[in-house]
């Protein structure tokens, strides 16, 4: 099966996304950050000493893993029950709120998706095929005032140059962002009122639960032996919100 | 992953609202192409010195690097010297900058391509340069460049999906964001090429059709 | 004796290092009709592109009715000729290329009325008019409406000769008028130019290798070489019995090639 | 964040991804235009027909929709490329779609002349191409191949978009992990020009090579 | 007597809707000297192209060499020649066009020694060692190396002779050869044909417009106008007292364009 053939060939190839702190490249190139850090332990556990990472969109991920491009997505694509019916999560590993990133003060005082749906001038930045996009439309914001954005630090750039009223992104990727900014004129709303939490886990293809049950184990495993938040509190992830949930639960089962 | 018919149509409408941001920025952009073409092949034969190598340079300068690239300069780079353009303005400007430089080339060739004993025979007959130009060079240099021009005109059409990664909703970002939510990517993709295949066999038909037509004037 | 209408001071004209004249001097009457022969190269084409402004001179002078062709005062003082003093000149001078080089894109009569519409105002009726004259002299009042690419290289050309007649020039440039077309068509050409020689009163200059037709229709025969005039005179006699060798010579090869003289 | 030495690497990385991509794609589409140009001028009707298609598919969809389909679409069929392999596939079949047509052009504009002076010496249709045609044809392409050489180099940009890490990728990243935009975007500019006067300029020089001795016949 | 090195018969050539020749026969004996005179679009070039198989026939049997050239026998009936049957057949045939059609990217010697080494597989040192033979015959030995762009016309033609030459062919066809060149530059090419003419008994199809030199050339003249051989017979008796109304003519137009006879 799969794991055999990754222990075989000795590395996993994960997709991550661009998005620190979820990933973080840094000036070597070199891949970290919370989410490709879990993944290079829990498949070092399994008999995998490597992951090769690849930096990919959002949208590019799902099918990238259906192409076999890549083993496993570790990148912050949180569980929805229809991505549970595309991909086979593994327990939730990453959990974060949603937030916004709003000029200082919030002067149209957004506080939630709906908000922003019931003015008829705002627009929202979130990325193309992300969670935030998704509740955006959902909350009724026509698709013409969602502006799909390519990435966070393009996202952050378009509202200092005021393209957009509100961007959204997970609460940790707005502190980061508004971190590397150093730039007091913009600033963060979170937890987004009405926006559920939501997690992530490793996203295998369909068809591989096998390698996702084998996953499952050591990612258990290491919650039980307080490895896990030793690897992603630094981050600013909090461990007992993965724990206190479960894909059961967040897919909708 | 198999081909969903059902699916095809359902997205249909939402291909078809990209597909006219597609074709407004194609046409949009090929004005500003056509307009700063005429500048810079003219600025290029300008007897200042300064001026005409700088447009040269320029010209090649914008050749020689990508699309892409210069659509990020100017929708993110700009903003921070003042310079704040809607995503659709600078993908059309960005779009027509890029092809003025072609279509200076073209303007450039078909002038080249008129018989110095034309400007000779217009001089031995004592029109003015402005007479020569409007009554015997640009009549004759003219046809035969329109058929290299369209041609350009389907090249842009071919690069505007560059236009999502500036957050311009044309054809591919629509297409994208389909994919996205629904999970199928086939389809959507699929979907897409066909319409630029369509679109521009159509146009390449038409442009044979031009070329015969111009083809046969210029030939005498 | 009357003044000469061309005449040629010192001019010198260099291409690159090329120096193609150098120092030439000649007058031409008003009304004489000359023949320009000489070898390949030796620069008769461009005295008749000089004369036409289609070249810079790169010394000396030129007046064509009486007037400098490439000079002109301004301040008392003598300056380079500006755009405006050469159209004006231009209105003295016609010329008829090797190419024809017709308009393409209009029509027969819209080639000859083109100019006289454009640079002197007239009126398209009577411009029309003058035009079809002047294609009747020219046996072509039938093609008026056709384009140059419906016409054989030798009524290409009759055309060409009309169009440059429609301008009243004063002097007339004929350089190898007839050597592009195909030789059964060379007669309805030469016969166009015989008619004009004998029937106006025109300056006429003419470069060719038709030595037959350069004896019947001069007045005056220019042997150039490099250049240089190496001798002139009469057709009759430079024909008959040139002085100069390289003359001798030129004219021999020319024979021994087919033409007549 | 102040660490630009390294951020400058990272982007050199990509330059040379960038470069591996041009390089091997313009091979890619050398093959191919040759092929497939001659191809169209074949005596064989199905060859001219072939040909035909794979020039009017590649020219006729975006390069978009193909680098999509090499890369997420073929593994369907159970050929599955590396990013880098899958954006020479695209680029080297999309370029060499028009250097098909620069080679046809470059061809038929050798004058008939010279095809009627190769059978009045009785050359056999190998011969003449090889012998004649070809050699005259090779200088004709080489402006318009030089052209398009750049246009790849700039097609390179877009693989961006499926993840390989080419230079304008490691510029997006650059700019996520640094916050700057200005440096990264204009450090590649300036590079991707470099390369394309690079380009520019080996061209012109392969050029004076081939045309030595033409001097006089091409205008 | 001999049997015809070359036979048309009953030879059908038509463009499109244009029937240029309509049941055109005539014999050529091994060693004649032909001269094809007649007026423009009287069909001379296609006659020489359909012989060098640059143009198909639209019917008809043409033999060379006793063989047929556009057709074979195939399980005992007749096909059209392939490819393999013309490429035999070529060997027999050499061609001198009007525009040289030297190949520019090849030295002077190149384009000799190509088709023998190519067609012949002639060992290169041979070839050249018969290419400066040729060269010399054409008075060209110190242009081997020269590209064919650094010659004056008379001498790239000089070269094309002898290309055609070196495949050693036993007919070969000369389509005005001259009309392309400068008038001085005529007599060198024509000394060439006329030495070959004399000192070879190759067969030789001449098109011309140099009627004097067709004179001096030929054994044999034919007359041809519209696809039409009108008359024919030795030159002395066409150019100086023609039987047939339209090669007076003929003759006359070329006589009064500068053409000597
Ligand atoms: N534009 C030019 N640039 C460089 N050299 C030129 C140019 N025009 C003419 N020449 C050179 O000037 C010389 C004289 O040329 P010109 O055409 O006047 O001779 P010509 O007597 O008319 O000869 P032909 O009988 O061949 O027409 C030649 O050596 C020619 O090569
Ligand atoms: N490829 C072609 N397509 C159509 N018509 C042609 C073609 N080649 C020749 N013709 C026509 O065939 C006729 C005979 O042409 P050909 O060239 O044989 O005449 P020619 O006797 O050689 O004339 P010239 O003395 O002008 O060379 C002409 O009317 C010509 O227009
Ligand atoms: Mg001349
Ligand atoms: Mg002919």
């Amino acid at each position: 099966d799969t794991l055999d053939d990754l222990k075989e060939q000795g590395f996993a190839r994960i997709a991550i996304a661009n998005e620190p702190p979820f990933t973080a490249v840094a000036a070597d190139g070199s891949v970290s950050g919370a989410a490709p850090d879990v993944a290079r332990e829990v498949f070092k556990r399994l008999g995998v000493p490597e992951v090769v990472a690849s930096i990919s969109e959002y949208g590019a991920m799902i099918p990238g893993l259906q192409a076999r491009r890549h083993d496993a997505i570790t990148a912050g694509l949180f569980m929805k029950p229809e991505r549970c019916a595309a991909v086979a999560y593994s327990e939730p590993v990453l959990c974060d709120a949603e937030a916004f990133l709003l000029p200082a003060g919030n002067p149209k005082g957004f506080a939630s998706y709906e908000d922003i749906a019931a003015d008829p001038e705002a627009t929202i930045g979130a990325p193309g095929g992300g969670t935030e996009e998704k509740l955006a439309l959902e909350a009724g914001v026509p698709r013409d005032r969602v502006i799909v954005v390519p990435d966070g630090q393009s996202g952050l750039k378009m509202l200092q140059d005021g393209r957009l009223d509100v961007y959204s992104l997970p609460v940790l990727s707005i502190s980061d962002l508004i971190a590397k900014s150093g730039d007091d004129s913009v600033e963060m709303f979170a937890p987004v009122v009405g926006a559920p939490v939501y997690c992530d886990g490793a996203a295998f293809r369909k068809g591989d639960e096998a390698l996702r049950d084998a996953f499952d184990v050591e990612l258990a495993a290491m919650k039980e032996s307080g490895e896990f938040a030793a690897i992603i509190e630094p981050y600013g992830f909090s461990a007992a919100a993965a724990m206190s949930t479960s894909r059961a639960e967040l897919c909708g089962e | 992953m198999s081909w969903d018919w059902a699916f095809v149509w359902q997205i249909m409408p939402t291909l078809l609202q990209g597909l006219k941001i597609t074709l407004l920025v194609t046409v949009l952009g090929a004005i500003v192409a056509a307009v700063l073409g005429l500048v810079f092949a003219v600025l290029r034969r300008s007897s200042i010195k300064p001026l005409a190598q700088g447009t040269s340079v320029l010209v090649q300068f914008i050749r020689g690097t990508p699309l892409l690239v210069q659509l990020y300069v100017i929708f993110y780079v700009l903003p921070d010297i003042g310079i704040r353009l809607p995503a659709l303005v600078a993908g059309v400007i960005g779009i027509g900058l890029h092809y003025a430089t072609y279509a200076a080339e073209v303007y450039r060739g078909g002038i080249e391509a008129v018989p110095r004993g034309q400007w000779e025979a217009a001089r031995a007959t004592n029109l003015t340069m402005r007479q020569t130009w409007a009554h015997v060079v640009l009549p004759q240099a003219v046809p035969p460049m329109i058929p290299a021009l369209a041609n350009y005109l389907i090249a842009m059409f071919k690069e505007t999906p560059l236009l999502s990664a500036i957050t311009v909703l044309e054809l591919m970002n629509q297409a994208k964001s389909v994919a996205n939510s629904s999970y199928r990517y086939v389809e959507p993709m699929t979907m897409v090429g066909v319409f630029f295949l369509v679109i521009s066999l159509i146009s390449v038909a038409l442009i044979s059709l031009l070329e015969a037509r111009y083809g046969r004037k210029a030939s005498r | 004796m009357a003044e000469p209408i061309i005449r040629f001071d010192n001019i010198r004209k260099s291409f690159g290092t090329l120096t193609v004249l150098d120092g030439l001097s000649f007058d031409v009457m008003p009304g004489e009709k000359l023949a320009l022969i000489g070898p390949s190269g030796s620069g008769k084409t461009t005295i008749l592109r000089i004369l036409m402004t289609l070249e810079n001179i790169s010394g000396g002078h030129i007046e064509v009715c009486g007037e400098q062709l490439y000079h002109m005062q301004k301040a008392g003082r003598e300056v380079p000729a500006d755009e405006a003093h050469l159209h004006k000149m231009r209105r003295h001078i016609g010329m008829v290329f090797q190419h024809f080089n017709l308009f393409p894109h209009k029509c027969v009569l819209d080639n000859i009325t083109l100019a006289p519409i454009l640079t002197k105002g007239e009126p398209r009726a009577e411009a029309e008019k003058r035009g079809m004259d002047l294609l009747d002299m020219v046996g072509l009042a039938d093609k008026a409406r056709a384009m140059p690419s419906q016409l054989s290289g030798g009524q290409k050309q009759r055309v060409a000769i009309a169009r440059a007649l429609a301008l009243q020039p004063r002097i007339m440039l004929f350089d190898e008028v007839t050597s592009a077309l195909d030789p059964e068509l060379v007669e309805e050409v030469l016969a166009v130019m015989k008619r004009l020689a004998n029937e106006t009163d025109m300056t006429m200059l003419l470069v060719t290798h038709e030595m037959g037709f350069a004896h019947e229709f001069a007045d005056r025969v220019l042997f150039f070489d490099r250049g240089h005039i190496i001798e002139q005179g009469p057709p009759d006699r430079i024909f008959t019995n040139p002085s100069h060798e390289r003359t001798q010579t030129f004219l021999r090869k020319i024979i021994a090639a087919g033409h007549r003289v | 964040m102040g660490d630009w030495s390294g951020y400058i690497g990272l982007i050199l990385q990509g330059a040379l991804v960038t470069a591996q991509l041009t390089v091997m794609g313009t091979a890619l589409a050398l093959v191919m235009a040759f092929t497939a140009g001659l191809a169209r001028l074949a005596p064989f009707a199905p060859l001219r027909w072939l040909a035909r298609a794979y020039v009017e598919f590649f020219r006729g969809t975006s390069i978009f929709v193909q680098l999509f389909w090499v890369y997420f679409v073929l593994p369907f069929a159970g050929v599955s490329l590396s990013p880098l392999q899958a954006g020479v596939l695209a680029l080297g079949l999309n370029v060499g779609a028009y250097g098909a047509e620069v080679v046809r052009g470059a061809v038929l504009s050798v004058p008939r002349d010279q095809f009627e002076a190769c059978i009045a010496v009785n050359l056999s249709r190998f011969q003449r191409m090889r012998h004649v045609i070809l050699p005259q044809a090779l200088p004709l392409m080489l402006p318009t191949f030089g052209n398009n050489a750049i246009e790849l180099l700039k097609g390179t940009a877009v693989v961006s978009l499926i993840s390989l890490s080419d230079m304008t990728f490691q510029a997006q990243v650059v700019r996520a992990q640094t916050g700057s935009t200005l440096i990264p975007f204009a450090t590649i500019l300036v590079l991707y020009f470099a390369m394309s006067l690079l380009i520019g300029a080996g061209m012109r020089w392969l050029e004076r090579r081939v045309t030595r001795g033409l001097d006089g016949v091409r205008t």
